[in-house]
């Protein structure tokens, strides 16, 4: 396999998360396609890594997840919070900033 | 095995983000052990000194130029400027932050953001005197992040700094006290977006890498100058560039702007405006500029047609916003506009006026905005502020001094002749047409001509219309506001009659390293 | 030459009036009892002047001097020196206007006795005589313009004295309207001179005529002719002069009778070195003496208001003026001689109808006249003499001064001396016609006196100048043509007059006048002597007559071809400007308004949508990226 | 006497008396308007010693002073005057103090249902508005130019807009627009000649006399000349660019609208000989006759909508466009005579115009109607009123003896030989000039009494009904007619209104007959300009093969 392969793979799951963030309506879902943007962003890193033969791709990868991670906490604590007010988690629900 | 070096930090030039990052972890400390009582005075006590430590430092930094922390940090001219223009800018909005006399709960933010907007619980915190001190500690590190991102000399630290500065921005936005929905909305749409925005940015960063090997900027330039530009690199770049206007609230990536500046509490929309703009701004100077320098071809067109948009865009949408918060953000829009204009202004080799005209740009608007939405804070009605412009009419017969210094502020922002404003537009616009972009600036100009009649509806709207008799009042604002406003003023006027001092510290500094 | 003694203040002409005028325009109410006289002795004294002036000027060589006052004007290689001219043809016109002008300062103080502006009247014929008089004095073309419009103004002044009635006002604003058109052509002119010469001085253009090239003669000529019509309500600009009758009579006697009317004969008798280098032009002030000389008559013919009848005979006798200084050389001085034998005839006549509505409540209308005679004895009389002199009886002034000019047209030889002669005569003929109509209807008759009217003559005041007046219209001709030949003492402007071989021997042309004038007399007999006249003017009478009371369609051609024309373009360029002009200063805003609230529309507040934003941004920016690389 | 900083006193001065203004409380405005006058007075006595202490032989420009502002850019401050500022210098000297005399009662436009507002903002507003204008014409400086061109703005948008007519808040809008569009292309054009000076001089600068020595490439020189005349062209309308003024000249107050046409919209026809003319001559003289045409094009089409108005203060207004055409007209035409005159007109017209717009003013404030209809037969009773009226009409028509006769004379004289076809058209403006003239004269103050005036007999005898406008905003109310009425109720001149018009009435005459002091005031500095653009300053030589012409020798 070479490793353009993999990038194309990844741009596929890439381009998944993206559509998945224009197309779902649930904030958590938009929130995991994000997500699934960071990771296949890590997919191509790793490749890269082995392909130029450099570590750093590698160490790039972890410090992702960290902030993925980071972004999580947070995400979760603003989407739960207009949740509980809303009773919904539709972000089609939150527009009344318009225009 | 060799032993493992640690890489080298010169703690001296990293000085600056030490004091904040020191007073933001502080902060997280006193969170949690000091009593409530008394946490409010120790948490502004504390941002103050994090802040303007971190300002004296850049000042007593002046004119280093190195690189350290195993290259990962470039402490230069332009970092230490724009450092220390986010520390001045951090400073005032942790002021406007810490304003106790103009609610009549005794602050902006929420009391518990975890108990459900509306609910019984919620409606009897609102009246209560508990505030919140969370903030305080989340705005230092958003400032941190912010500082961080203007001296990123690789793209690594650059993504690290971006979610840094992001992150407790998120945050905040959700913190308002009233008119809760909004402020809930507004994070969660800022959320959902920056995130998408920085998966692109790390897209971008991952392809430069895969194109380079590195995420180092020299190394991207050398290998710019070696191999030239190829598509993965190009490719990359672009997705940067998106990461990083959408920071900047550049069209079209600025569709967030006016929902986010709406819904945040003011003072946060005012700490957004004007310092995430300079940070923002920093990044995109230093990796244009740096990484790519060498090779503007690729760039120029690009943010030639960004610059145009954003100032078209937010020009026109202007024209009939009727919130005064929502068409301060469509003119930072347009303002982002002009100051791409500034950074087209990048001559052969690294010469041109461009780099320190931008620095000039950014700090006179961002203390500019800075006091506009400071102003804003003052003008209440039953809950909270008014922002509808029908509620400012006639408001020079409530508070001339208010009235006079909102315009003072506006015709500024219109780029009007003795305020900084003009000195900015003038700075940028002779850098773009030293390197040939009349046009581009023809269009500028149009577009402020445009931008001002929404500036002076306002003036009219002031001055010249009889107020509704159950308008709103305007607050006497206590001290913290008050200094805000007084330094924000000041600094415009003198940034437009006297700007020569800070025109020479800015093109003193207009020197990247690295 | 030195200018020294008493020519030296030549000037003093002009300022004496122009300080009457400003003291009493500036004093106020406090001058009112006795800013008339003021007014009156300070003509007086310039007149006293003038005579000085002139009796100074006959033992000087060359008989003129040149006063240059002060520096009015000198930038670049323009250079106008406000300065005086004075030599016999001024000298004639300053004595004209002064004298005749005292008289009529005389007779007003009569006349406006009971005006409460009678203060601003005389102030206003101050003004007039100043300007006038700066009119003739001046020494370049520049200074005659100043004066040219200065009695512009001040006829728009007098004529709307009475400006509560609007037919006065409208009257007035015509009358100034006209006349800058005429101006136009006159600033034209100046401005070709200094553009061909560098120079507006009489003396710099008339020694550099040689140098001109005979098309830009020609078009000066022409232009300067347009301005003397103006002035003078030549053909084609002759509408405003009867309309001027709105003013008091005093004022149509001096200004629409005696002096400014004839600041067109002046203009082109000055001008004379320029038209003896252009024929054309010179032809065409012949056409239009000619032309108007007949349509003044004509329309005088069937008009039954005094004044106008007068009016349109002062057209008819400048047009007599005008055909002589079309002439040429052997025409300017029989030009000039019948325009001082004009002055005070017609001056007179003006003079005699004003006592004549003093008498009769300021009625106008003929058709209520009649039988005067008897009631007003001075004003007839003096009125007849002026009538037999304007028609020409013979060795009153009119027969000498007018069958000089029909001699000159005759001289003319050719198909065009035959008929300017002819025309002339006819004239003649129609102006007995007229004249006698008017004499019978206002004098003679069955009185036809509205109820209430109670005749009776003038104060002295009134009756003295009209006396003094007579005697000169009785005079005049036979001392400037047989005693004091006036082309002699106009010699030094217009040159040696050349002994004309006549075609046809004076003595029959006299003759042939003669009886041509008396059918005229005798046809108007018929007309209104013999049988009653109607007390309102028949209304069914042939479209010549039709035409001859309204003056043969003037006003109606100019309305048509100019005023409404104009209305229409007014109205549709102001429509133009709001809904055009203006309208795409607004449409643009507007049009980004709507533009902004449109595109407003997308920013619908759907999160996903923004992320579309974004995302579909991002393909942009890749996609241009990449083309350009690639 | 030559080494007092003049300059800069005469724009401290009112700028310090505007702060000491503004800094009273609302309710001293007694104090506030003599305060004023004190001021204005004052800055005119110190017009007159610059006047003294200026030497026209001298250099092109004295008194200058110059102290660097923006090092960064090259800015100085530099102040200096020619003939030519000079000449506007003194205008504004004179117009200020009896703008301030004429606006002395002027009070707000009443709001239904509020207190009437206090006028001293009017004064403060009013006295940094003449500091502003000193400095645009006395800046030697593009950019300081620049600034004091756009800062002008402000005080003149408050002053049309918190004082002015019914529509005051579109026609201010409108006005700042406007003129802010203009000046904002034109800053494009001064950022470019920086630029262009950095590249040639080594180092840039915005000094007047330095950018005059550039060497520009004639379509560089294209570009930066159409930014300056756009800007100029607004302010000093040419048509098309002029349905701002009758707006704002309609709905400001009448302080504010003589200010407006006599000085403001100066700074454009001085903004041409100033800055077009000398800075890219090749520029002006490809692109004169395109000039020219909007030039004449404005005199006709400006006098005839100017016939058509119903509207005193539009009717003005348009008469201005027409004659900024004559202005313009002078300027292009590249003659030292036509040029001389041009200047001639800025000075006279601001006075003739100035004076009109006052007793327009003085009309309004006994009506409180601005339409023509409104009014009728006034000379009757208040024959001074009409007297200077009229002597305002005859100057703006170019009646000989008055001053504007002189500068309109030689403009056309001056143009003629260059530009003889678009003269004629011109010459044919001055009858259209007398047409609304006398149209606005006879409709106002001849035929019957009739109009808003009329008032019944009984109710004319006492003082105060006879000014049915009084305290109506700044003159520019609006008020219906008295139902049935029978005697005219209007006063003639008071003594303030007297002493308001005698000075202008004065200039206006004295002027027109001896007018060579200001000429030879000015024509040094002409001449300059002239040999700027490659002219003969000689003046133009006659055309005849063989005439010498009398070139300033007879």
């Amino acid at each position: 396999m070479t490793i353009t392969n993999y990038l194309v793979l990844a741009a596929i799951l890439f381009t998944i998360g993206a559509v998945g963030v224009l197309v779902r309506r649930n904030a958590i879902v938009v929130f995991m396609c994000i997500e699934l943007m960071l990771n296949s962003v890590n997919l191509t890193l790793i490749t890269f890594a082995r392909s130029t033969g450099t570590v750093e791709g590698q160490v790039i990868a972890l410090f992702v997840m960290v902030v993925a991670a980071a972004e999580v906490v947070v995400g979760l604590a603003i989407i739960m919070s207009i949740y509980r007010t809303r009773r919904s988690a539709s972000v089609d629900d939150v527009n009344l900033l318009k225009y | 095995m060799g032993a493992i070096e640690a890489p080298d930090l010169s703690y001296a030039a990293l000085a600056p983000l030490l004091f904040v990052f020191g007073a933001a972890c502080t902060g997280v400390l006193v969170e949690a052990f000091v009593p409530r009582a008394v946490r409010h005075p120790v948490q502004v006590a504390i941002a103050l000194v994090g802040t303007i430590g971190a300002l004296v430092a850049t000042l007593l930094l002046a004119g280093t130029e190195e690189i350290t922390a195993a290259g990962a940090l470039a402490v230069d001219g332009p970092a230490l400027f724009l450092q220390g223009t986010i520390a001045v800018l951090g400073a005032l909005s942790v002021l406007l932050f810490s304003e106790r006399a103009l609610d009549p709960a005794r602050s902006a933010f929420v009391a518990a953001a975890a108990v459900p907007a509306g609910s019984v619980r919620d409606r009897e915190l609102a009246t209560s005197e508990r505030v919140q001190t969370e903030i305080y500690p989340l705005a230092t590190f958003a400032i941190g992040g912010m500082m961080l991102f203007t001296a990123a000399n690789d793209l690594l630290i650059m993504f690290v700094a971006l979610e840094v500065l992001s992150l407790p921005l998120y945050l905040l936005c959700g913190l308002a006290r009233r008119r809760r929905l909004l402020s809930q909305e507004a994070a969660v749409k800022y959320f959902l977006l920056g995130a998408f925005a920085s998966a692109f940015f790390l897209y971008g960063l991952a392809l430069v890498y895969g194109a380079t090997g590195s995420v180092r900027l020299s190394d991207v330039r050398v290998a710019v100058v070696t191999e030239g530009g190829s598509a993965l690199m190009v490719l990359g770049l672009g997705l940067l560039v998106v990461g990083l206007m959408f920071k900047a609230s550049v069209a079209p990536f600025h569709s967030w702007t006016p929902d986010v500046y709406q819904g945040a509490p003011t003072a946060v929309t005012a700490f957004m405006a004007a310092a995430t703009k300079v940070a923002a701004f920093g990044a995109v100077l230093r990796l244009l500029y740096v990484a790519f320098g060498t090779a503007d071809w690729t760039w120029r067109p690009l943010i030639y047609a960004l610059a145009i948009v954003s100032m078209v865009v937010g020009a026109v949408l202007g024209l009939t916003q009727t919130d005064v918060k929502r068409m301060l953000a469509y003119s930072s829009i347009a303002h982002a506009g002009f100051l791409l204009t500034g950074v087209i202004g990048l001559g052969p080799d690294g010469t041109g006026y461009g780099l320190a005209a931008t620095m000039f740009y950014l700090l006179a608007y961002g203390l500019t905005t800075l006091g506009a939405f400071g102003l804003l804070t003052l003008v209440r009605d039953g809950d909270g502020e008014a922002t509808h412009l029908s509620q400012w009419a006639g408001l020079a017969q409530r508070s001339p001094l208010v009235a006079a210094l909102m315009s003072f502020f506006l015709l500024a922002l219109a780029g009007i002749p003795l305020t900084s404003g003009f000195t900015g537009k003038f700075a940028v616009f002779r850098a773009a047409i030293e390197v040939g972009a009349w046009p581009l600036v023809v269009t500028a100009l149009v577009a402020s001509a445009i931008a001002a009649f929404f500036y002076l509806r306002v003036i009219v709207l002031m001055y010249f219309s009889d107020p509704a008799p159950d308008g709103p009042t305007v607050g006497v604002p206590g001290l913290p506001t008050t200094i805000v406003l007084a330094v924000t003023a000041a600094a415009t006027l003198v940034l437009g009659v006297l700007p020569g001092s800070v025109l020479d510290l800015a093109e003193a500094a207009a020197v990247f390293v690295g | 030459m030195p200018v020294d003694g008493l020519l030296s203040v030549t000037w003093l002409v002009i300022v004496l009036p122009l300080a009457g005028a400003a003291l009493l325009l500036l004093g106020g109410r406090r001058t009112d009892r006795w800013g008339h006289l003021l007014a009156t002795g300070t003509v007086v004294a310039a007149f006293a002047l003038a005579v000085a002036c002139t009796v100074a000027l006959t033992d000087r060589a060359g008989r003129a001097v040149s006063l240059d006052l002060f520096t009015f004007i000198d930038t670049g290689s323009l250079d106008v020196t406000a300065g005086l001219l004075l030599d016999p043809l001024s000298a004639v016109f300053v004595l004209l206007i002064t004298g005749v002008g005292a008289l009529i300062h005389v007779y007003s103080i009569g006349y406006m006795a009971h005006d409460p502006g009678r203060r601003r009247f005389f102030a206003y014929l101050n003004l007039f005589v100043a300007a006038m008089l700066l009119l003739v004095l001046g020494n370049s073309y520049v200074a005659l313009y100043v004066g040219w419009e200065g009695v512009g103004l001040a006829s728009y002044l007098l004529i709307a004295f009475w400006h509560t009635r609007p037919a006065a006002a409208t009257a007035a604003k015509k009358a100034f309207l006209m006349n800058r058109v005429g101006d136009v052509g006159l600033a034209l002119a100046i401005f070709i001179m200094f553009a061909q010469l560098g120079t507006t001085s009489y003396a710099g253009v008339f020694g550099a005529v040689g140098l001109l090239a005979g098309g830009t003669v020609t078009a000066i000529g022409l232009l300067l002719l347009l301005g003397a019509c103006g002035k003078s309500g030549q053909f084609p600009l002759q509408a405003w002069l009867p309309d001027a009758m709105e003013g008091p009579t005093p004022v149509s006697a001096l200004i629409h009778a005696a002096t400014m009317v004839t600041a067109g004969v002046y203009l082109i008798a000055r001008s004379a070195p320029l038209y003896d280098a252009t024929p054309t032009a010179r032809t065409v002030v012949l056409a239009v003496g000619a032309v108007t000389l007949l349509i003044g008559a004509i329309a005088g013919c069937a008009h039954d208001d005094i004044k106008k009848v007068l009016a349109y005979s002062t057209v008819s006798q400048i047009g007599y003026m005008f055909l002589a200084v079309g002439l040429g050389p052997v025409g300017y001085a029989a030009a000039i001689a019948h325009l001082l034998a004009h002055g005070f005839f017609k001056a007179g006549l003006f003079l005699g109808a004003g006592s004549v509505m003093h008498a009769m409540d300021d009625t106008v209308d003929m058709r209520r006249f009649g039988g005067l005679a008897r009631r007003l004895p001075i004003t007839f009389v003096t009125f007849g003499l002026g009538y037999l002199a304007l028609i020409g009886f013979p060795f009153l002034s009119g027969w000498w001064t007018k069958d000089a000019i029909i001699e000159v047209a005759l001289d003319r030889g050719g198909w065009s001396g035959w008929l300017l002669g002819g025309v002339a005569v006819l004239g003649a003929g129609l102006t007995a016609f007229y004249m006698t109509r008017l004499m019978l209807m206002t004098f003679f008759g069955r009185p036809r006196w509205e109820d209430g009217v109670h005749p009776h003559e003038a104060p002295p005041s009134m009756t003295a100048p009209m006396v003094l007046l007579a005697v000169g219209s009785v005079a005049a001709g036979f001392l400037l043509v047989a005693v004091f030949p006036l082309s002699g003492w106009l010699e030094p402007v217009f040159g040696e007059p050349e002994e004309a071989a006549h075609l046809v021997s004076p003595l029959v042309v006299s003759i042939v006048v003669t009886v041509v004038v008396a059918l005229g007399a005798l046809t108007a007999w018929l007309y209104v002597g013999r049988r009653e006249v109607p007390t309102t003017a028949p209304a069914r009478v042939s479209p010549v007559v039709t035409a001859a009371r309204r003056g043969l369609y003037a006003d109606t051609v100019n309305e048509s071809l100019v005023m409404r024309p104009g209305m229409w373009l007014t109205r549709a360029l102001v429509w133009l400007d709001a809904r055009g002009v203006d309208g795409a200063v607004n449409g643009a805003a507007a049009a980004l308004g709507g533009g902004s609230a449109r595109l407003g529309r997308v920013q619908t507040g759907f999160v996903r949508s923004y992320a579309l934003g974004i995302l579909g941004g991002a393909v942009l920016v890749a996609g241009a990226l990449l083309a350009v690389t690639a | 006497m030559s080494d007092v900083p003049w300059l800069v006193l005469m724009i401290a001065v009112p700028a310090v008396g505007a702060a000491v203004v503004a800094a009273l409380p609302a309710a001293r405005e007694a104090l506030a308007r003599q305060l004023a006058l004190a001021v204005s007075l004052l800055v005119l006595l110190l017009a007159v010693l610059t006047t003294i202490a200026f030497d026209p032989g001298g250099d092109r420009f004295q008194l200058t002073t110059a102290v660097a502002w923006i090092p960064d850019f090259g800015v100085e401050f530099a102040l200096g005057v020619d003939g030519i500022a000079l000449s506007m210098l003194l205008l504004i000297g004179v117009l200020v103090p009896v703008v301030v005399g004429a606006s002395w009662r002027d009070t707000p436009m009443p709001r239904p249902g509020r207190p009437a507002r206090s006028m001293t903002a009017f004064w403060a507003w009013l006295l940094l508005l003449e500091s502003l204008m000193v400095g645009v014409f006395a800046a030697t400086d593009v950019f300081l130019f620049y600034v004091f061109f756009e800062a002008m703005l402000v005080p003149m948008y408050f002053l049309i807009g918190s004082f002015g007519g019914p529509n005051r808040q579109y026609a201010a809008v409108k006005f700042f627009l406007y003129s802010l569009l203009g000046g904002l292309v034109m800053l494009a054009s001064v950022i470019g000649l920086y630029v262009v000076s950095n590249s040639q001089l080594g180092e840039g600068t915005f000094a007047f006399d330095a950018l005059r020595q550039l060497e520009i490439d004639p379509n560089v020189q294209k570009l930066l000349f159409a930014g300056f005349f756009l800007a100029f062209a607004i302010k000093a309308p040419l048509v098309p660019f002029h349905t701002w003024l009758p707006d704002s000249g309609a709905e400001a107050p009448i302080g504010g609208a003589v200010l407006l046409v006599g000085v403001l919209d100066k700074v454009g026809t001085f903004g041409f000989l100033r800055y077009c003319l000398p800075l890219f001559p090749d520029a002006s003289r490809d692109l004169a006759p395109w000039v020219l045409v909007l030039a004449v094009a404005g005199i006709i089409y400006a006098a005839l909508l100017a016939v058509g108005q119903s509207d005193m203060k539009r009717l003005v207004s348009y008469t201005s466009i027409a004659h900024f055409g004559f202005i313009a007209l002078g300027i292009f035409a590249f003659t030292t005579e036509a040029a001389t005159g041009a200047v001639l007109y800025m000075v006279n017209h601001g006075i003739a115009t100035g004076l009109l717009f006052i007793v327009v003013g003085m009309v309004i404030a006994r009506g409180g109607s601005r339409q023509i209809r409104d009014y009728g037969g006034l000379a009757a009773k208040a024959p001074l009123l009409a007297g200077v009226f009229l002597l305002a009409g005859l100057a703006s028509l170019a009646l000989p003896g008055t001053n504007s006769f002189v500068s309109e004379f030689l403009v056309l004289i001056g143009a003629f030989p260059t530009r003889p076809v678009f003269t004629i058209i011109a010459t044919v403006g001055i009858v259209l000039a007398a047409l609304y003239v006398l149209l606005m004269y006879q409709r106002v103050m001849h035929g019957p009494p009739r109009g808003v005036l009329l008032v019944d007999e009984d109710d004319a005898g006492d003082g105060e009904t006879l000014r049915p406008a009084s305290g109506t905003g700044g003159a520019t109310a609006v008020l219906e007619a008295p139902a049935r009425a029978r005697v005219l109720a209007v006063r003639d001149l008071s003594r303030r209104e007297i002493a308001v018009v005698t000075p202008l009435v004065a200039l206006i005459l004295v002027l027109g007959v001896y007018p060579q002091p200001l000429i030879d005031l000015v024509s040094p500095a002409v001449e300059a300009t002239m040999t700027d653009i490659g002219v003969d300053p000689g003046g133009s030589t006659p055309a005849a093969p063989g005439s010498t012409g009398t070139g300033g020798t007879d």
